[in-house]
């Protein structure tokens, strides 16, 4: 008998396949719902954040760039088509200015004019 | 004329086995997604596959003979229509006539050697291997459902569907007499179909797409198309033969009866295809030899016995 | 009228069956793992349409994944020029997008495009199966509108 | 039989990865091929020295999206080796769990893929729903489903809390019950082992001569585990069997990567259970001094090996890998002669080709 039931266990695992239900996620058709620690798009905290170029260093895949005139005047920039999504910058940040959420970045038609920028500052 | 131009166009010729087709091709996905745990395709999935592979540009390796690959599945296409207009559907015969089993039999090879030759003109080197491998495969499948497909003419003592279906009406469904032939027609139908597990000619890891591997756009979805209407016509075919005992029914409820028939025999299908593993070449021509053959004799023996 | 009846109903058909390619340029596994689980039953893409298809000649969209090195270069030109149009390429993971990580090496040349024009860019390390569903989805929305395809 | 060459690669349904071969084909028998790698050649080892420390854990994580981790967690403890630190007893178990979770992953894969090539495609869609479950515990331990960046140099990136941990528990349990249904249906399965008895086999002197490792050097009745064999803190601290097999075929292969599976959720339990309080990270320099250090660990398909000197700059001076596909891709030529061409997914799937990780 336990010999019969293993030889037809494939059989046996459809069938209870199709009585149970579609292990499908609901999306698209259904609002996407994304685990809380998921590292997506970078978000940034301007008030924190000094332009002290820490997370730019550590950056293993050139996906931040920062244009810095002077303590006061400089650009933080994102290229989500670029980024590893990997958290250093998160690590790196030691005012916990730089972080990740937990939102999708969206497919676009163009990467290269794909660019976030985080903070401006002017002089 | 009309009627016979109706019965040509419409039922049960080219519209209704075209439909017939789609909802099979639908039917089978839909099972075996959910076999597998999953949703599956939206109903008209197979109508929008085949709408699209006709609005794609047609494309054919240098060298390759335009005409010939055109004219390959077109012929089988037709092939396969004609032979669907020969078989009874829900009892109604318009062009039956002693003999057209035969011609069935005869006109469902096409298809075969059509695709062998499909890989032999479009010059891809897996489209060579595939369609090598097609005609392997039809040596091994062919002679067993040949045989197996005897016994009800047999039993029916007539070469017609339509009079093996009357003969059934008397006797019984020929099922009960042939549970073998029954199961040969099954693996042979399989094996006609290149449905998984007897996918050997078309298995994606081995011989990527086989004998149509080059072949792109509407021919490729004339190929398409004709692969489900013919499994409809095999399942027709199979459903007459050996379980074709409702002539006499009340029109509607015969209808009814025919149609669970055919969804069992789809589930069969899927079924099978689900939990089989594909078989080696040398594994098929050692079944199909060694085991099929032999078999589908000893039903033969069996039914000349009843016979006498 | 009619013209335009079979145009829509083309395009119609087009939206609504994608087969697709899978083309590796030389990532490293990641998001091809993440597409064949696009099949799978947790994201199962067959509801939308989407099969993975084996050769060229029978797919609409090239999925590639990873930074183009030097010696894909070749092959995924040539399994572009196999598809018959129209046909779409879609770069999956920031490495197909612009190189990302492996930017500065000397065996990689970078992102797809510097080889095929690409209709879409789904940025991700790897990309989630979700983000490339939505990816696919802009991509049908993209036909539904019957921009045509790059050559 | 007319003789027919047959290009597979660099795009084949079988290769998920860029592999190019060309196979001398006539009728149905494949005389022998030839092997061309190179396709993902991204020059990780020279980039890894333009890098500095902490990038290059980030790099060294792609180097595989199977393997990611284990990867990391090697170089990572060559970095320590050389720095001279020690990281805390619950960053080694939290290691240990991601190792053991990916080993899961990845024979999940595996089984999948061969069911898949041999025409099983429910089997394929069952086991790889399974691993969907292993994937959200490692998503809700590091955030990220394949590559985790969960290693750090000193220690690991993410701890689990109370709530974590219980979470993971449930579903470590609930991947029992499906996991063992899996592998219940792949081992008595009589269609998967008409395909793969017999199919490809390396005798167990093949193995020794070409430097073999890992499931298929067990399936081959070699006892090697590093695990065992040269572990890293908690390994040595904990119980577990080394599968091996006898006959070294195909069959063998899918036996013991499915007891290893088994094998392998024990482990995680065992890891769950005794999990340590505590630290999960210590800082570490980013420059580090001069010196060298060998490190290896199991990953799934075997020993990985990795060399790291230092000159005492925040860049590597040298950083050199070596794989377990390597030497199964050296012997792949000759298992790819006199065998039938149904048989070539077989032996492509049986030896599990990681070419990301071979070329790098």
């Amino acid at each position: 008998m336990e010999k019969f039931k293993k030889r037809f266990s494939l059989l046996s695992a459809i069938i209870q396949a199709w009585f149970d239900k579609p292990e499908t996620v609901g999306y698209p058709f259904l609002p996407l719902v994304l685990p809380e620690g998921f590292r997506g798009a970078i978000v940034i905290d301007p008030d924190k954040c000094t332009g002290c170029g820490l997370c730019v260093r550590d950056c293993p895949a050139g996906g931040l760039r920062l244009e810095k005139k002077s303590r006061d005047e400089f650009k933080l920039m994102h290229h989500p088509a670029s980024c590893a999504y990997c958290g250093q910058c998160e690590r790196s940040c030691l005012r916990g200015a730089i972080s990740h959420s937990n939102a999708l970045v969206a497919a676009t038609t163009d990467a290269r004019e794909l660019v976030v920028v985080l903070k401006e500052k002017q002089g | 004329m009309i009627e016979g131009l109706f019965f040509l166009l419409f039922f049960p010729g080219l519209a209704f086995q075209v439909v017939c087709g789609l909802a099979f091709e639908w039917l089978d996905r839909k099972l075996l997604a959910r076999f597998q745990r999953r949703v599956g395709p939206p109903w008209y999935q197979p109508l929008a596959d085949l709408i699209k592979l006709f609005s794609k540009e047609d494309l054919l390796p240098k060298g390759a003979n335009h005409l010939i690959a055109a004219l390959l599945p077109l012929v089988s296409f037709s092939a396969v229509l004609t032979a669907g207009l020969y078989i009874p559907v829900a009892g109604f015969t318009p062009f039956s006539f002693e003999g057209d089993l035969i011609v069935i039999l005869f006109l469902m090879s096409v298809p075969t050697l059509a695709y062998y030759l499909a890989g032999i003109v479009s010059l891809g080197v897996y489209s060579v291997l595939g369609g090598g491998r097609s005609l392997l495969q039809f040596f091994s499948y062919e002679v067993p459902l040949l045989i197996a497909l005897s016994g009800p003419a047999i039993l029916g003592q007539s070469w017609s569907v339509a009079g093996i279906m009357e003969a059934q009406t008397v006797q019984g469904p020929f099922v009960i007499f042939q549970p073998l032939g029954f199961i040969l027609a099954i693996v042979g139908l399989i094996g006609k179909l290149k449905r998984d597990p007897l996918d050997i000619p078309s298995a994606k890891s081995e011989v990527v797409g086989g004998s149509l591997t080059e072949i792109t756009g509407t021919k490729l979805g004339l190929w398409h198309l004709l692969m489900k209407v013919q499994a409809v016509v095999g399942i027709f075919l199979v459903i007459n033969l050996y379980l074709g005992w409702l002539k006499y029914l009340p029109a509607h409820l015969s209808i009814l009866v025919f149609v669970i028939e055919c969804l069992i025999m789809v589930v069969i299908l899927s079924v099978t295809s689900a939990v089989f593993a594909r078989l080696r070449i040398d594994q098929l021509a050692g079944l199909g030899w060694k085991i099929l053959v032999p078999l589908a004799l000893l039903q033969i023996g069996f039914v000349i016995l009843m016979g006498v | 009228m009619l013209q335009k009846f079979i145009d829509k109903t083309y395009r119609w058909a087009q939206r609504n069956s994608l087969w697709v390619m899978h083309f590796n340029t030389g990532g490293c596994n990641g998001c091809d793992i993440e597409i064949l689980d696009l099949l799978t039953p947790r994201y199962d893409v067959e509801r939308l349409g989407i099969l993975a298809e084996a050769t060229p000649r029978h797919a609409d969209v090239l999925l590639c994944t990873g930074p183009v090195t030097h010696q894909a270069k070749d092959g995924l030109w040539q399994i572009y020029s196999q598809m018959p149009s129209p046909k779409w390429v879609v770069a999956v993971g920031s490495c197909s997008n612009t190189g990302a990580v492996f930017h500065g090496s000397d065996t990689v040349l970078g992102g797809v495009d510097k080889i095929l024009p690409v209709d879409l860019y789904i940025p991700g390390c790897p990309c989630r199966p979700e983000a490339i569903i939505d990816g696919l989805l802009k991509l049908r929305e993209r036909i539904a509108q019957g921009e045509p395809d790059q050559v | 039989m007319r003789k027919i060459t047959v290009p597979i690669g660099p795009q084949h349904p079988l290769l998920k990865e860029p592999l190019s071969m060309k196979l001398e084909i006539s009728g149905e028998r494949v005389l022998g091929g030839t092997l061309r790698l190179g396709y993902v050649h991204r020059g990780i080892e020279k980039l890894a020295q333009q890098r500095t420390y902490v990038q290059n854990v980030h790099l060294i994580e792609r180097i595989c999206g199977i393997c990611s981790h284990v990867h990391t967690t090697t170089y990572c403890s060559a970095v320590e080796a050389i720095l001279g630190i020690e990281i805390p007893p619950r960053a080694q178990y939290i290691r240990a769990l991601m190792c053991e979770l990916e080993r899961i992953h990845s024979h999940l894969l595996w089984l999948g893929i061969l069911a898949k090539h041999v025409g099983l495609d429910t089997i394929f869609m069952h086991a790889w729903h399974d691993r969907e479950l292993v994937l959200d515990i490692m998503e809700s331990i590091s955030g990220g489903r394949v590559s985790h960046a969960a290693n750090e140099i000193g220690g690991v990136r993410f701890d689990l809390d109370e709530e974590n941990e219980t979470l993971i528990r449930t579903n470590i349990s609930k991947l029992h019950d499906q996991v063992s249904g899996v592998l219940d249906v792949i081992e008595n399965e009589p269609a998967l082992q008409a395909r793969t008895r017999g199919v490809a086999p390396i005798s167990t002197d093949l193995i020794r001569q070409y430097c073999m490792v890992g499931p298929i050097a067990r399936a081959s009745g070699l006892d090697v585990d590093l695990r065992r064999d040269d572990p890293w803190p908690p390994y040595d601290r904990l119980d577990f069997n080394v599968i091996t097999h006898p006959d070294g075929d195909a069959w063998a292969r899918t036996i013991v990567r499915a007891e290893e599976t088994r094998e392998s959720l024990h482990l995680c339990e065992a890891i769950l259970r005794d999990l340590p309080g505590g630290d999960v990270t210590v800082r570490a320099p980013r420059k580090v001094p001069a010196g060298e250090a060998v490190t290896r660990s199991e990953a799934p398909r075997g020993e990985v090996f990795y060399y790291l000197r230092s000159d005492g700059s925040d860049q590597p001076a040298r950083l050199k890998i070596r794989t377990p596909t390597l030497p199964a891709l050296s012997l792949l030529p000759e298992q790819l002669s006199a065998i039938n061409v149904a048989d070539i997914p077989v032996v492509l799937a049986g030896i599990d080709l990681c070419i990301a990780c071979a070329d790098r």
